[in-house]
């Protein structure tokens, strides 16, 4: 998967691996039909149609996507990933795709009503994630970091944690999947960390990049991008300007 | 017969061996008739108060077999063994036998002390932790109760300046006489010794004789199976000769010496005179 | 040389993860202990039921790898109302994994011991319980000594996959430092030489009780 | 009841996972005997060097978590220019690290021939090379098998540890699975079960070659 | 010199070996002196074409050792041992010996034939197996050629039923023989037998000394270790009595077994006149 990006220069559709941790709903690919799915998958789908690209995918845990990016396992990290100037440090990234926040689950019975209440609990977030760095303000009484959202939110269910800080679509979208009444979102509830999403390449690869960039460009302009947003329970809220 | 120490009534002992089966046939659960070796056909002996039995025979003949037997070493098929006028390992249940309980048998088997050939002393603890350790777990002694009745009975043997060595730091001669002084300890109404030097170097063989002799000397009854005659001779009280799982032959040494009746008891006496070892 | 003292700059945050790792393995092994030698008298017991049972636990858990068995413990056990914090999870998935393997050293090392202790110790009146607890065990533990020691070792390395259930040992703490650092090289170059730190001399002290207890003999 | 139809619906998810398992299992075992079998001669050979190299290379890999091992091959290596797929890095790591294992196995069945084999062909025209390519090698495979074998089980269970290298083998699909339906206990259950399904056979056939290969003697 | 076809002259060799040290010492890297054993002290000795010499010694007395420094399984401290005339595993360089390459070493072993206490036959291959290797591996003859010699030669020594027999379902007897077969197959100038029937049952002794005798009869040249007393006097041409690492007497077996000069010589014949085996 790796030098497929020079591929293509003989008229050959061109192949580019996205990197991702599978994470619904933001890119993955879907137990049932196989296909890449989700808001970031969906979205570069229509990216790479317009430029005629093959679209591979790699699946990683989150933490190490951009080690796999630089270790070119990968072309592009397509996953939800918060622009942050630490990680414009390794990698470059595209315009802004969308916006969105962190959201707070704890289980269903706790009293917490905003993430200023969870001083003294037991906190979790996914490796790698910006929330890390959040939830090492908020004086939990321990924190710990799970590989994945899946294990993060079966934490909470299992009462391992009293409280997860991690994308709101996902948690959202995970109590859609699987309905689940020992958990709940606090809500309402006002992101600390509204974020700007976009897909990071190799600092090297600024081609592709400029590509990316027009073809999002594109995308924004039709409806098809808000189309997108909503399917997964997002809005106009999360539009990037 | 209830002031016999040990009464052998008529017993049978068979060993059944499995075959050894190929690779297959164990995978696919198949099991070949089990092969089956009568190895003790009838016996009967008596030992009483202090005597001294020298059991003769030729290899596989049944003399440990016998001994093990004694002691609940191994089960038996039928008859009786008594030791002071209790069955050992059995309770007599409408005159079957049927297995003890094992706390009984080992109470029980604290009347008879036994003595292997590959002495089989104790590899993890000194001489005197191996004297000391039956005292304090089965007898329930004190330590320092313990631990000078076990000096006495080593000095006993000659091994007052060895009580500190392990195992792999005695000779044969020296192991043989802290198992002695290991079965002597727990004072038991019979010792018996099962060739007790045939896995010693010629030059050993002596010391342990030498003790084996002063113990009978004081008057402890014992049954030995060993292949030195002429040590046969000079101690036994009786000697018993065993073939093909059977007693053939009893009586006095002068006279089974001097004037054997059965053909095996000539056949072993004459090859020991011929050959020294 | 900037490699090299990058990669030092990364040990004092690892370092800090190896009270954990110790924790583990120490909490880990102690339960291995005494789950191994009981599931060891289990299989070499007289009873039916019992040897079933230890041969079954013994299989199921070889059978599958430890990183499954500490993902079920920590995620799956909950749904049946086990809820165990990583820690502790982690120590109980070691210690289980561990046991079946120490089962069958006990095992073997029990049935290594000559037969003539045993019967050494029934003619001189000890039961056969007691001919196990004072005579048999005790001899089969110096024989046990080395593998035990070399499974303590892999345990010690094994921690690396209590990472996976949250508890933040050297890999753990390694994979945190790198998506902030994104010092891959240095990060995980630092963290493969603190386990050969921690795993080397602990080789040595197993190599030397071996000897030790092979020469006591 | 409800729950043995979620977990058996789970299988057919994970069988797509087993090929890869197979693959990895089967390539790195060709490497770890390959290059196992040659640290084992460097290490038993004359030359002082090749055996420094020899006995740094295993305590190196028997000192560090096979976790960390992946980590580093996947990750680490393509900072210098070698980048590898998952797959293949799978392949080298496991077959790595069982190298140094099975380097030891060779090492001591080579050495438990009896001298007198290599005796009796040197003073038959052999030279040392050949006497221990063509007699000694040859009865070291027989005494090694049972090892070898029991090795390979314990790699077909470490494979799970190439999830975290994003290889898609059974665990990580059971990841990935979970994810997405957050059947937690019936997709770890399923998982658990799987992998028994393919060491339990092995270990059989490993007991079995073991006593056809005694048998042999 | 040069028409003999073993000719030892003046050697010596010593063993070195290290004191067992304790734990300690060892993880410290402290080292003992070693301990020095000469084993051989100048020894010569000739052998001419279809001389069968025995050599005879109490344990310990060098004889093994001589055997194999004739075949450089062993390297040796001063002296030199030429078979037909070649140094065996070195070269001479400046009046020094230096290491020869292990493959001309190789090559020069075929000419002498070793037949081993332990047979050492490769237990991985049939007897029909272990005869043909070497003749395949070093004498890269064809796998038609290799068996048809092999078979003749298992043939010559009776086992040419027993082809198929991996070691392990031979008797001793039948091992030792099928050793002698494959060093026989590789048609050496001189055989050396070093104890070859003293691992075996008294009863398998037999067809082995026959099997040799008749070798000897055919004119091969023969060096032979033994303590078969009768044996060594019906095939030796030579006897050559070695004590404590020196050739102490030598002639033929009718003045040496008749008429011996050195105590040693008349020690060990007196000894294996009064014990049989
Ligand atoms: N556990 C066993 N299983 C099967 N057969 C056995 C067993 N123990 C002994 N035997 C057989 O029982 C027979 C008698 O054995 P026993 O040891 O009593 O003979 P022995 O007279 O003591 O001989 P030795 O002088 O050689 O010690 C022998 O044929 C032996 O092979
Ligand atoms: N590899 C070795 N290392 C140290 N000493 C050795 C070695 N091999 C032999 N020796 C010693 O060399 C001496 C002579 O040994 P050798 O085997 O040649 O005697 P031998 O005459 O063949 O005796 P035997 O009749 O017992 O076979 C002995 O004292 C022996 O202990
Ligand atoms: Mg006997
Ligand atoms: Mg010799």
């Amino acid at each position: 998967a790796a030098d497929t990006t020079d591929a293509g220069a003989d008229g050959a559709a061109r192949t580019i691996t996205i990197a991702t941790s599978n994470d619904a709903p933001f890119s993955f690919t879907d137990a049932t039909t196989g296909e890449l799915s989700g808001i970031d998958g969906e979205m570069f789908l229509a990216i790479a149609e317009q430029q005629g690209w093959n679209v591979e995918v790699f699946v990683t845990d989150f933490n190490t996507l951009i080690p796999a990016l630089v270790a070119d396992k990968a072309d592009v990290i397509v996953d939800a990933m918060y622009i942050t100037d630490a990680r414009k440090e390794q990698i470059n990234f595209t315009d802004p795709w969308y916006m969105q926040g962190e959201g707070l689950l704890v289980p269903a019975g706790s009293t917490v009503e905003d993430r200023d209440d969870v001083a003294g609990l037991v906190l979790g977030a996914q490796t790698g994630t910006v929330f890390t760095d959040l939830i090492d303000t908020l004086g939990g009484s321990e924190t710990q970091y799970f590989d994945s959202q899946a294990a993060l939110i079966t934490a909470v269910e299992n009462g391992q944690i009293d409280a997860a800080f991690t994308d709101s679509a996902v948690l959202a979208y995970s109590l859609v999947q699987k309905p689940n009444p020992k958990i709940k979102l606090v809500s309402p509830y006002e992101a600390y960390f509204p974020g700007t999403i976009g897909a990071g390449l190799r600092m090297e690869d600024t081609e592709l990049l400029a590509d990316i960039n027009a073809g999002l460009a594109d995308l924004k302009a039709t409806p098809q991008y808000l189309e997108i947003l909503q399917k997964y329970g997002l809005g106009e809220d999360n539009l990037s300007e | 017969m209830a002031d016999n120490i040990i009464n052998v009534h008529e017993v049978h002992k068979t060993f059944v061996s499995e075959d050894k089966q190929s690779l297959w046939d164990r995978f696919r659960g198949r099991t070949h008739e089990a092969r089956r070796v009568e190895v003790l056909k009838g016996v009967n002996l008596q030992v009483t108060q202090s005597e001294t039995v020298v059991i003769l025979g030729s290899s596989g003949s049944g003399k440990s077999t016998l001994l093990r037997c004694i002691n609940k070493l191994e089960t038996i098929d039928s008859g009786r063994i008594y030791v002071h006028g209790h069955l050992v390992g059995y309770r007599e249940q409408n005159g079957e036998l049927v297995a003890e309980r094992a706390s009984i048998t080992a109470k029980k088997r604290t009347d008879v002390g036994m003595v292997f050939q590959h002495f089989n002393l104790f590899l993890n603890k000194t001489a005197l932790g191996n004297v000391m350790a039956p005292l304090r777990d089965v007898k329930k002694m004190s330590a320092a109760d313990a631990r000078t009745k076990a000096v006495h009975h080593l000095e006993m043997v000659g091994l007052g300046d060895k009580l500190d060595n392990y195992p792999t730091k005695l000779s044969g001669g020296q192991k043989q006489r802290v198992a002695i002084a290991r079965a002597l300890a727990m004072e038991p109404a019979v010792m018996l010794f099962d060739e007790p030097t045939s896995a010693l170097d010629p030059e050993l063989v002596g010391e342990v004789l030498a003790v084996i002799k002063r113990i009978a000397e004081e008057g402890t009854t014992m049954v030995i199976v060993t292949h030195e005659m002429q040590f046969a001779r000079e101690i036994a009280t009786r000697i018993v000769v065993m073939d093909q799982g059977l007693i053939v032959e009893e009586g006095p040494p002068e006279i089974i010496f001097t004037n054997p009746q059965h053909d095996k008891t000539r056949a072993l006496l004459s090859r020991s005179q011929t050959s020294p070892n | 040389m900037e490699f090299i003292t990058d990669t030092l700059a990364v040990f004092p945050a690892l370092f800090g993860a190896v009270p954990i790792v110790l924790q583990l393995a120490a909490g880990a092994m102690l339960l291995a202990l005494v789950l191994g030698l009981l599931t060891a008298l289990a299989r070499i017991s007289q009873s039916k039921v019992l040897r079933a049972v230890a041969v079954f636990f013994v299989e199921v858990i070889r059978g599958t790898p430890l990183l499954v068995q500490l993902v079920y413990i920590f995620f799956v056990l909950p749904s049946i109302g086990i809820a165990i914090d990583p820690v502790p999870a982690g120590i109980l998935g070691l210690g289980i994994n561990y046991a079946a393997y120490l089962s069958e050293v006990f095992r073997s090392a029990i049935l290594s011991v000559e037969a003539g202790q045993t019967e050494a110790a029934l003619s001189l009146g000890y039961t056969p319980t007691k001919a196990l607890w004072r005579v048999v065990i005790p001899q089969s533990f110096v024989v046990s000594l080395g593998p035990i020691g070399n499974y303590f070792i892999a345990m010690v390395k094994d921690t690396a996959l209590t990472s996976v259930i949250a508890v933040t040992e050297i890999l753990k703490t390694a994979n945190i430092l790198n998506s902030q650092t994104f010092q891959t090289t240095e990060i995980y170059t630092a963290a493969a030489i603190l386990y050969l730190m921690l795993s080397l001399p602990l080789a040595r002290i197993v190599v030397l009780m071996e000897r030790k207890a092979r020469s006591r003999g």
